[in-house]
């Protein structure tokens, strides 16, 4: 926890000095081509951006933690930074959610399968798909799908989280969850026709890395020697493959999908820009054309954050499966 | 061998050596939750020319010992005395310069040698390292004598060691540390890794050079057979310390330890004769963790002449019973005389500490993912 | 000796990498293992004794390997049995016990219920009852404080331990056979001679059988009735253990025994190795495989694959045994 | 903690150090007296998946040695620059001499695919050539002193991975003021170099404590010998490994940036991934220009994966079979 | 100084000030709306969802300056006056008349009766003065050029009186009647109250829910309950909510209002800030049209059955010409040798989108004051090369500035855009050094602190005032083309004043044809290039649109078909 702490304060300042060492800034932002060398100036000293930058800091810091890490410029002016990423923080979980979700029904299973029947149509198919998954630019992809399902065939929105006419109540800031929890059925299914298809497209990476992980620790496995003494005690197939093969094979799993969590973060940036999905990823993309400081600072330190904290969470979650973490804790 | 050598002056003595390494744990930040006390206070004496054979089961710290010995472990208390020269407090240079004296043999053949080095250069380098490659002539020769001392032909020089056979391997380890002309030689269990019907092979070409460089050894092995084939005088070792101390010859013909005895009896003898004869004492239970040793004597929660008085607090100590033969055992005396008998031992059962690695106390662990691969 | 456990007939066993001659791993194999006999199969490594006890027990990888000849178990021919039929008898009828004790068992599954799925397989017990079984056997396997054990992970247990549990799962059903594959290699020695005890204290005095696979010719000293020496993955020579060691006929067994240290030997004796390694096999094609290795070779040796024929009550592979005056004389030495 | 994915890339240090004969000894197959490499390069050649990335990356990198002698025009010059027009959307169509038409200033479109393949191939080996160099530096520091440099070291390259990557190259890219080729190539390479730390490190700590490494300091040899000779070239195997993956990475991100608008500002020399991040606007109405250098760089994307991965299987006995 | 006297009659000067700017007389005269004002036989309800490319920074119009903002607010609120649909041209809005007094500083509105705001409290002469005072005693953050930048750049300062106001004050003769006093006369009154930032909000409304409150807080601004989230005006749309998680802003029909009732139930702004999501949105039917469609878009747009409106061009794209720190660049004929160097015909033809314009001033045609006889830059390299070896720069170089990452109305395309001219240039012999910098990322800064030597640049009408184009780039000689450095710079600023200063029309309009002439032949400070429509697309559903010159377009008439 201490470490966390540590890392959030060095992401801090750094980020702080690195953004206020950008070209351009607020001013610009705020101003754009109306301004004038007298109001860039009277703007600039109004927003005491004139100041030394470890005044700044100092300011930001004190402002902090209070829970004020700025107003937004760029991506929604006038709003304060941290209400923005509260407020487009579960877009992007919803996104990163859906997406695991998918690549986790299908990638386990196919590497399952494909592990068992090793060399098969299916195996090389899915090691060429994922490889495929790994290697094509993840906003092209997304535009791909877009392109064809949305608008060449109009099955599924272009874009956005709801449609706009839709009349929903927010409770949770989940579309899909907020429309199952007020009955809203119509708002939860429109809300989940909107996230298919980023998420498909998030997909793509957490899917290939999921699919080979699974593949290679079912393989390696298989060739363990308990697997190999639960055959020689004559367990049915079922069992052999619940009980001795998956729950050790999805160890290295459950890392992979903590460690995908960034990569998650990073294709969120590419895909919601895509979808128009008002996610954080989004606002980081909007954030850096337009300096964005505060949403940037926030964004980045959050999303940092967040990775840290899921990777901790995936750790502690090792102990769930294994118990050779757990004893191991537990004489600690 | 055959004839043992001439018996000088201690090449070698170790005092008091102690080995600790701290265990770290923790999900966030590591700290040290105790240690393991790899080797716990070791005293011994290596003879000028003779071959002392360390012997003990796995987690007992011989490795660590040997390593110590030779510094490549930094020991936590102690004295080795080497030659005359404290080895205590030497570092940097002074340090490297006395490696050349004295030379390791390693398990794994394999392992040990660089995969990219062909054998010239895995010979030369620790030439190199202590200028002992005068000239490319001389070198050669060099070369040539240590090949054909360990039996290999000269061919072998350009290769690299994975297209030798696994004795041909432990045949190049053991070039290399002559090549330094060294005094001493720690040999790590130097046949365990081989086949059986290679092992001979070595041992033999061991003992052959021993004669014909008048090198001392401190042989490490598990394998009491061998070690009592090759050494001259053997140490015991259980749980980091020595408990039994004396030629080879003795410690068959009367091992006075309670664990001695125990491991002599438990080793199986290729004869159905002496098989379906001997009596065993069968130890219960396991090794307790090094990281948790039994108060007084080590071994008084196995030990089956075990007393009332001094076995659990009392720790022994090394002690000469008769002429050249220590014992770290109270009772000694009264169990070679038959005044103890033995009795039934109930088993203490516990569990051994998961995450402790004896012999390779170097890096811990960065988080609970990596335990994983410890495996 | 009555109708044999288990025939074992020309089991061949060769191994097929893509774009690779297929190798022989075992070459042509016969030996029976009758009701309560404990028949030893001894080599070093790769001499194909581990893949026997694998074939025998179907438990080769399905994969790129090839399996011919004849196990027949009770009468029933066992190698073109069905997966089901053989899950059937796996564990029931033919136990096994590994030579790593830590990486046999399930590291995620408590000990107590990998011994206790045996049962509720085989016998029908349900998972409580075999639970409670399960204490009882880890009991009998010399487990202290059972019903505690049952609930902890591999890794909480030594070594010996272990081992005793894995011997725990494969006797759950009183298989009538058991094979043993290098058991104790992985041990102390002070925990091999308990667990060499237990395994011996199973199967004496009842009808199960025990293949004891090991590379250490002491232990098939104070364990064996018979015992098959492998090499190059044939039987070179099988005899009762009182003969084999007291006149080993093969060349190979008679080099082993000289090769390796023994603890009552007087000191000074010169080990006589084997020359080479394992690796300078020759095919047994047109040859025997041992014969670049052997001092008694003859020219035939390398011409001439020999047979595995009958020799003074054993069986021997060998155009040039080992006289038994030599050995003889060895034996005065020592006494 | 340490990160999670620090720890993955340790994790895959660790492949370089496992012994390489480590499978049953009675099923010892032909390959177990070689060496690690010699036996990775033999399952590496029967590798079809290995043979294709290759047999890519081979066209790739002759296709970007010859593009200058083979492309019919300069990929800058606005030849067609009269067939352009906004107000009619058109762009000039395929013609003589102008096998793909021109792009949307009625540039050659053939000529910039061409020499598209020179820049993308430098941007690739650049970026994974600075990464690298930059992590062995690193890497290197922090696993052959170890102790505090190795503390501090692995500290700020923590901090670094706890951003992801992509965020990481955004916020570099965004630092420069004026965004060219080689912007991109830094903010791409700067990403890579704590993985590449990371990585090297975990095995050179590995390999340091490997026998033969002891065996070394036994022998008394030096310390910066042992390093150099010895720890080092035994543990690149992992870092090589990975900048073949990496090589791939840098032409993905850099197609990233350039989505994001933070591509070299001047097309003039043309690169993959900035046409593909400059066509994405004209998806609807030329697709093409999206979708030819969309396809090469998942091809050769693709092609460098394949080769890495099969590489990683190759090194890794876990996954020998 | 600007104390003209007018001697002609009230009626006569209303028409000529009006009108002057207005050029249609029918908006006074036609005091209320038509029924098919909004044109079309459109059905009653539904409703309709816009696309736009950003989020709006608030409701409250007087705070913001971002057209994003004002899409919304416009239909939330009316000003005084208003614009005619389609022209740029004023018409009554909440006033239905008004009179100068002869100096042209005391105005009389009289203003409609019956008007509620959405709260329900009236519309009446107090609430318009309790507007202007508002406007007038903004202080600290509120009178930031980042918030109140309308206010500044129309009045001047406020009444803390740091910087002289337009401004004196405003009276409630009765109900119904606002009398204005301004400090001096400008031609741009009260045109410029047509500014959505000068729409009339209510005083309750504003007072409940603290709108004043603003503050500058980190990097931005805080703004207040009442600017987040309850606008309150008596337009024909009502604000219902802003979900900002999903992004949309919703309006409803304001069914008391005084007018024609809008037709539509609902409409919906939603945010969409990529600009190839905008059109697949609109292409998949999730929004119904959107605005500024890229031009590489409108041919496609069309094919596909949208209805594409291009508006006129009410804007300028100029180069920036910075004398500051080259040299060469103060010389006129170097300045003229760049003008005569640009073939702005094919740059026109195959950069701009259909209906841009070549630019032969700074503003666009229809604006008041521009002269058909100015002097001209035909594309001629060869007398380009000629006038800088009369200059002698013959090897002129120069660094080139180019932004990245925008999109203006009147630069669509900014790299097109700097590679046609940058080719231009180097034919005629003139080194070019490219400078490419993001928009926000620096490129606005270097331009405004004078720190580029060529730059692209421009300007959106925000009404029909040549002031509001020219006075912006010269009125003060301190700018972005550093003409202080010029001996001419003092007196085109004051000219520049003066004309807007001056009450007669005639007058007005010859003072800024000739500031025109001038800045051409004379001065050349930059070089205007062209002007380009910006355009707005719906689908073929939606009827009653009408684009607007100054993309001030009013959804009341609209409605769409199902």
């Amino acid at each position: 926890m201490l470490q966390l702490v540590l890392v959030v304060w060095v992401l801090s300042v750094l980020i702080f000095a690195w953004l206020r060492s950008l070209p351009g800034g607020p001013v610009s932002a705020l101003l754009g081509d109306r301004g004038t060398a007298e109001t860039r100036a009277q703007l600039t000293e109004a927003l005491g951006l004139d100041d030394p930058i470890f005044v700044q800091y100092l300011r930001f810091v004190g402002r902090a933690l209070t829970g004020d890490f700025g107003t937004s410029t760029g991506v929604s002016p006038g709003k304060p930074a941290m209400d923005l990423f509260m407020e487009r923080f579960p877009a992007t979980i919803e996104l990163s959610i859906a997406a695991v979700l998918i690549a986790l029904v299908t990638a386990i299973p196919l590497g399952y399968v494909a592990a068992r029947r090793r060399g098969g149509w299916l195996d090389n198919t899915g090691i060429v798909g994922s490889m495929i998954g790994i290697s094509i630019p993840i906003f092209f992809l997304a535009f791909l799908l877009k392109y064809l399902i949305s608008i060449k065939l109009g099955l599924l929105p272009t874009g956005g989280r709801q449609s706009a006419t839709i009349d929903a109540t927010r409770v949770t800031g989940f579309f899909v969850l907020d429309g199952l929890l007020t009955r809203e059925w119509d708002a939860a299914w429109d809300a989940l026709r909107h996230l298919f298809l980023p998420a498909l497209a998030l997909a793509s990476i957490p899917f290939a890395v999921i699919f080979r992980i699974t593949r290679a620790s079912v393989l390696d496995v298989m060739d363990e020697d308990y697997v190999r003494t639960a055959r020689s005690k004559g367990l049915a197939g079922r069992v052999i493959r619940d009980r001795h093969i998956l729950r050790n094979a999805m160890l290295p799993v459950v890392t992979t999908v903590g460690l995908q969590t960034g990569a998650l973060l990073s294709g969120a940036v590419l895909t919601e820009t895509v979808f128009a999905w008002q996610g954080i990823g989004q606002a980081l993309a909007i954030g850096f054309e337009r300096k964005d400081f505060p949403v940037l600072q926030v964004v980045i330190i959050a999303a940092a954050m967040a990775y840290v904290l899921v990777n901790l969470l995936v750790d502690l979650s090792y102990a769930v499966i294994d118990p050779r973490i757990r004893t191991a804790q537990k004489g600690s | 061998m055959s004839e043992p050598a001439e018996r000088g002056d201690a090449l070698l003595t170790v005092d008091d050596l102690k080995m600790h390494f701290p265990i770290k744990r923790g999900v966030v930040l590591d700290r040290t939750v105790g240690y393991v006390y790899a080797v716990d206070g070791v005293s011994l004496e290596v003879r000028r020319g003779e071959t002392y054979g360390l012997v003990g089961e796995s987690g007992c710290g011989k490795t660590t010992l040997g390593r110590g010995i030779l510094k490549l472990v930094e020991p936590t208390a102690g004295r080795v005395v080497f030659d005359g020269t404290d080895l205590s407090g030497l570092r940097g240079e002074p340090l490297r310069r006395m490696r050349r004296r004295m030379q390791m043999v390693f398990q794994d053949p394999l392992s040990s040698l660089d995969p990219r080095q062909s054998v010239e250069s895995l010979l030369v380098e620790g030439m190199r390292a202590h200028d002992l490659d005068k000239g490319k002539e001389s070198t050669a020769k060099r070369l040539r004598e240590l090949l054909t001392a360990v039996g290999l032909p000269s061919t072998a020089l350009r290769k690299y060691p994975h297209e030798f056979s696994g004795g041909q391997r432990q045949r190049i380890g053991i070039a290399r540390a002559l090549a330094l002309e060294p005094d001493l030689i720690v040999a790590d269990e130097p046949v365990s890794a081989l086949d059986v019907s290679v092992q001979a092979q070595v041992i033999n070409l061991l003992e052959d050079l021993q004669a014909e460089f008048g090198l001392t050894y401190l042989v490490i092995a598990h394998d009491l057979a061998v070690v009592r084939h090759i050494s001259d005088r053997i140490g015991v070792m259980y749980l980091g310390a020595l408990v039994e101390e004396t030629d080879s010859d003795s410690l068959y013909a009367e091992p006075l330890h309670p664990y001695t005895k125990a491991l002599l009896s438990a080793i199986p003898v290729p004869d159905p004769l002496v098989e379906d004869e001997r009596e065993q004492i069968l130890l219960t239970g396991d090794l307790p963790s090094p990281a948790n040793p039994p108060s007084g004597c080590r071994f008084h929660t196995r030990c089956p002449w075990r007393q009332e008085t001094r076995c659990d607090t009392e720790r022994p100590q090394l002690r000469e019973i008769n002429a050249g033969h220590r014992v770290a055992c109270h009772w000694a005396e009264d169990i070679a005389a038959g005044r103890i008998a033995r009795h039934e031992v109930r088993p203490v059962y516990e569990p051994p500490d998961a995450d402790v690695i004896p012999d390779v106390p170097l890096i811990g662990p960065a988080s609970m993912t990596e335990v994983m691969d410890h495996h | 000796m009555g109708m044999a456990l288990l025939e074992v007939r020309d089991l061949a066993v060769s191994f097929r990498r893509k774009g690779e001659e297929p190798t022989a791993a075992v070459d042509g194999i016969s030996f029976d293992v009758h009701p309560g006999q404990t028949v030893g199969l001894v080599g070093e490594s790769g001499c194909g004794k581990s893949v026997t006890s694998l074939a025998i027990m179907g438990l080769l990888p399905q994969r790129g390997n090839q399996v011919t000849g004849s196990v027949r178990f009770e009468g029933t021919e066992l190698l073109g049995l069905s997966q089901k039929a053989m899950d059937e008898r796996r564990g029931r009828d033919l136990g096994m016990v590994f030579q790593d004790p830590l990486s046999s068992l399930n590291p995620v599954i408590p000990v107590g219920l990998q011994v206790a799925e045996v049962l509720q397989r085989h016998r029908g017990r349900s998972r409580k009852e075999a639970m409670a079984e399960s204490a009882e056997l880890l009991d009998r396997v010399g487990i202290p404080d059972p019903t505690r054990r049952i609930d902890e992970y591999p890794h909480q247990l030594s070594g010996g331990m272990r081992q005793r549990a894995l011997i725990a799962i494969a006797l759950a059903c009183r298989p009538r056979l058991l094979i043993a594959d290098e058991p104790t290699t992985a041990l102390d020695v002070t925990i091999q001679a308990q667990i060499l005890k237990l395994l011996s204290e199973m199967v004496t005095g009842t009808d199960t059988a025990l293949i004891m696979i090991t590379h250490d010719l002491g232990v098939v000293a104070g364990l064996c009735d018979e015992v098959n020496v492998m090499y190059g993955g044939r039987i070179v020579e099988r005899a009762k253990r009182h003969e084999l060691f007291a006149e080993p006929r093969h060349p190979y067994t008679a080099g082993l025994l000289a090769s390796i240290p023994r603890l009552d030997a007087p000191r000074g004796e010169k080990l006589v190795p084997i020359r080479g390694s394992v690796a300078d096999n020759i095919p047994w094609t047109h040859a025997c495989a041992f014969a670049p290795r052997c001092p008694n070779a003859l020219d035939r040796c390398v011409e001439v694959t020999p047979e595995l024929v009958d020799d003074r009550g054993g069986m021997l592979r060998c155009h040039n045994p080992v006289e038994p005056a030599l050995r003889a004389g060895a034996e005065e030495v020592r006494a | 903690m340490a990160s999670a994915r620090a720890t993955k890339i340790d994790r895959l240090a660790g492949l370089a150090v496992r012994s390489p004969d480590d499978q049953d000894p009675d099923g010892a197959g032909p390959d177990s007296g070689l060496s690690l490499a010699a036996s990775a390069w033999r399952r590496l050649r029967r590798n079809p998946v290995f043979i294709v990335g290759a047999v890519v990356i081979g066209l790739f990198l002759i296709l970007a040695v010859l593009a200058p002698l083979i492309a019919p025009h300069d990929p800058g010059l606005r030849l067609l620059e009269d067939q352009v027009s906004r107000a009619r959307n058109e762009i000039p169509p395929a013609q003589p001499g102008h096998p793909m038409g021109g792009d949307q200033f009625g540039r050659d479109f053939f000529s910039r695919m061409l020499l598209g393949s020179q820049q993308t191939l430098m941007v690739a080996v650049l970026a994974t050539v600075i990464g690298l160099g930059g992590g062995l530096v690193l890497g290197t520091l922090a696993g052959a002193f170890g102790g505090w440099v190795d503390t501090l070291v692995m500290r700020i390259v923590d901090v670094m991975l706890s951003i992801p990557s992509l965020l990481l190259a955004v916020s570099i890219g965004a630092l420069f003021s004026q965004q060219t080729q080689f912007t991109v190539i830094l903010a791409v390479a700067i990403v890579q170099i704590p993985i590449f730390a990371r990585l090297l490190r975990g095995t050179m700590l590995g390999v340091r404590e490997s026998d033969h490494v002891l065996a070394a300091r036994a022998l008394g040899v030096k310390g910066r010998s042992i390093v150099f000779r010895h720890i080092l070239p035994n543990s690149l195997g992992p870092v090589i490994v990975q900048s073949t993956l990496v090589l791939a990475i840098a032409i993905l991100d850099a197609a990233a940036l350039s989505f994001l608008g933070l591509g070299a500002a001047d097309d003039a020399t043309p690169e993959w991934g900035q046409m593909l991040g400059n066509a994405q606007d004209f998806f609807d109405s030329q697709p093409h220009l999206a979708i030819w250098p969309a396809a090469c760089i998942v091809v050769v994307a693709l092609g460098f994966t394949l080769v890495g991965e099969s590489m990683r299987e190759a090194l890794d006995p876990r996954q020998r079979r | 100084m600007l104390q003209t006297r007018v001697t002609r009659p009230r009626r006569i000067a209303l028409i000529g000030l009006a009108g002057a700017v207005a050029v249609s007389l029918s908006a006074c005269a036609e005091s209320e709306r038509g029924p098919d004002a909004g044109g079309g036989e459109g059905q009653t309800g539904g409703t309709l969802v816009f696309g736009a490319a950003g989020a709006p920074s608030n409701f409250d119009p007087f705070f913001a300056s971002d057209g994003e903002t004002f899409r919304v607010t416009r239909q939330i609120y009316e000003g005084l006056v208003g614009i005619t649909p389609g022209t740029a041209d004023l018409e009554p809005e909440l006033a239905t008349e008004w009179t100068p007094s002869p100096d042209g500083l005391n105005w009389t509105f009289k203003l409609r009766t019956g008007v509620t705001f959405h709260d329900g409290t009236p519309f009446n002469a107090d609430a318009v003065c309790k507007n202007f005072e508002r406007w007038y005693n903004q202080t600290g953050a509120g009178a930031t050029a980042a918030l109140s930048y309308y206010w500044i750049e129309n009045f001047g300062g406020f009444s803390d009186g740091k910087q002289p106001s337009l401004y004196k004050s405003c009276t409630a003769k009765d109900e119904s009647t606002v009398e204005l006093a301004l400090t001096r006369f400008t031609a741009r009154f009260p045109t410029m109250l047509s500014q959505s930032a000068f729409a009339i909000q209510s005083p309750t409304a504003m007072e409940k829910y603290k709108a004043d409150d603003v503050k500058a807080q980190g990097d931005s601004f805080i703004f207040s309950e009442y600017a987040r989230s309850h606008p309150t005006g008596t337009g024909p749309f009502k604000f219902v909510s802003y979900d900002e998680a999903n992004g949309t802003i919703e309006l409803a029909r304001n069914d008391a209002y005084y007018g024609d009732k809008a037709k539509l139930d609902k409409l919906i702004f939603r945010v969409i800030p990529d600009e190839t999501a905008r059109k697949q949105a609109l292409e998949a039917g999730d929004i119904d049209g959107y605005d500024l469609p890229s031009p590489a878009d409108w041919a496609s747009l069309k094919e596909g059955g949208y209805n594409l409106m291009i508006r006129d061009p009410f804007n300028i794209l100029y180069l920036g010409i910075t004398q500051k720190n080259n040299d060469a660049l103060k010389e006129l004929k170097v300045r003229q040798a760049l003008a005569y160097a640009i073939d702005r015909e094919t740059l026109v033809k195959s950069v701009l989108p259909e209906g841009a314009e070549v630019a032969k001033q700074f503003y666009p045609p229809t604006v008041v004051g521009y002269a058909n006889d100015v002097m001209e830059y035909p594309h001629d390299p060869a007398k380009a090369k000629q006038l800088l070896a009369e200059a002698g720069y013959e090897n002129l170089k120069v660094k080139f500035w180019w932004p990245t990452q925008v999109s203006r109305p009147y630069m669509p395309n900014p790299q097109s855009i700097f590679g046609a001219i940058q080719e231009d240039l180097q034919a005629a012999g003139i080194t070019v050094e490219p400078v490419s910098k993001p928009w926000a990322g620096g490129y606005v800064d270097d331009v405004e602190v004078a720190r580029a030597e060529l730059f692209l640049l421009g300007w959106t009408g925000d009404y029909n005032s040549p002031d509001n184009f020219i006075g912006t780039f010269f009125g003060t000689t301190e700018n972005q083309f550093w003409t202080s450095g010029s001996p001419w710079a003092e007196d085109l600023a004051t000219a520049i004043d003066a004309a807007d200063a001056t009450v007669d029309n005639g007058e007005r309009d010859a003072k800024y044809q000739d500031i025109n002439r001038k800045l051409m032949a004379e001065y050349l400070p930059a070089i205007p290039i062209s002007h380009s429509p910006p355009a707005i697309v719906v689908s073929s559903k939606v009827q009653g649109l009408v684009p607007s010159p100054l993309t001030q377009e009013e959804f009341g008439p609209v409605s769409v078909t199902s």
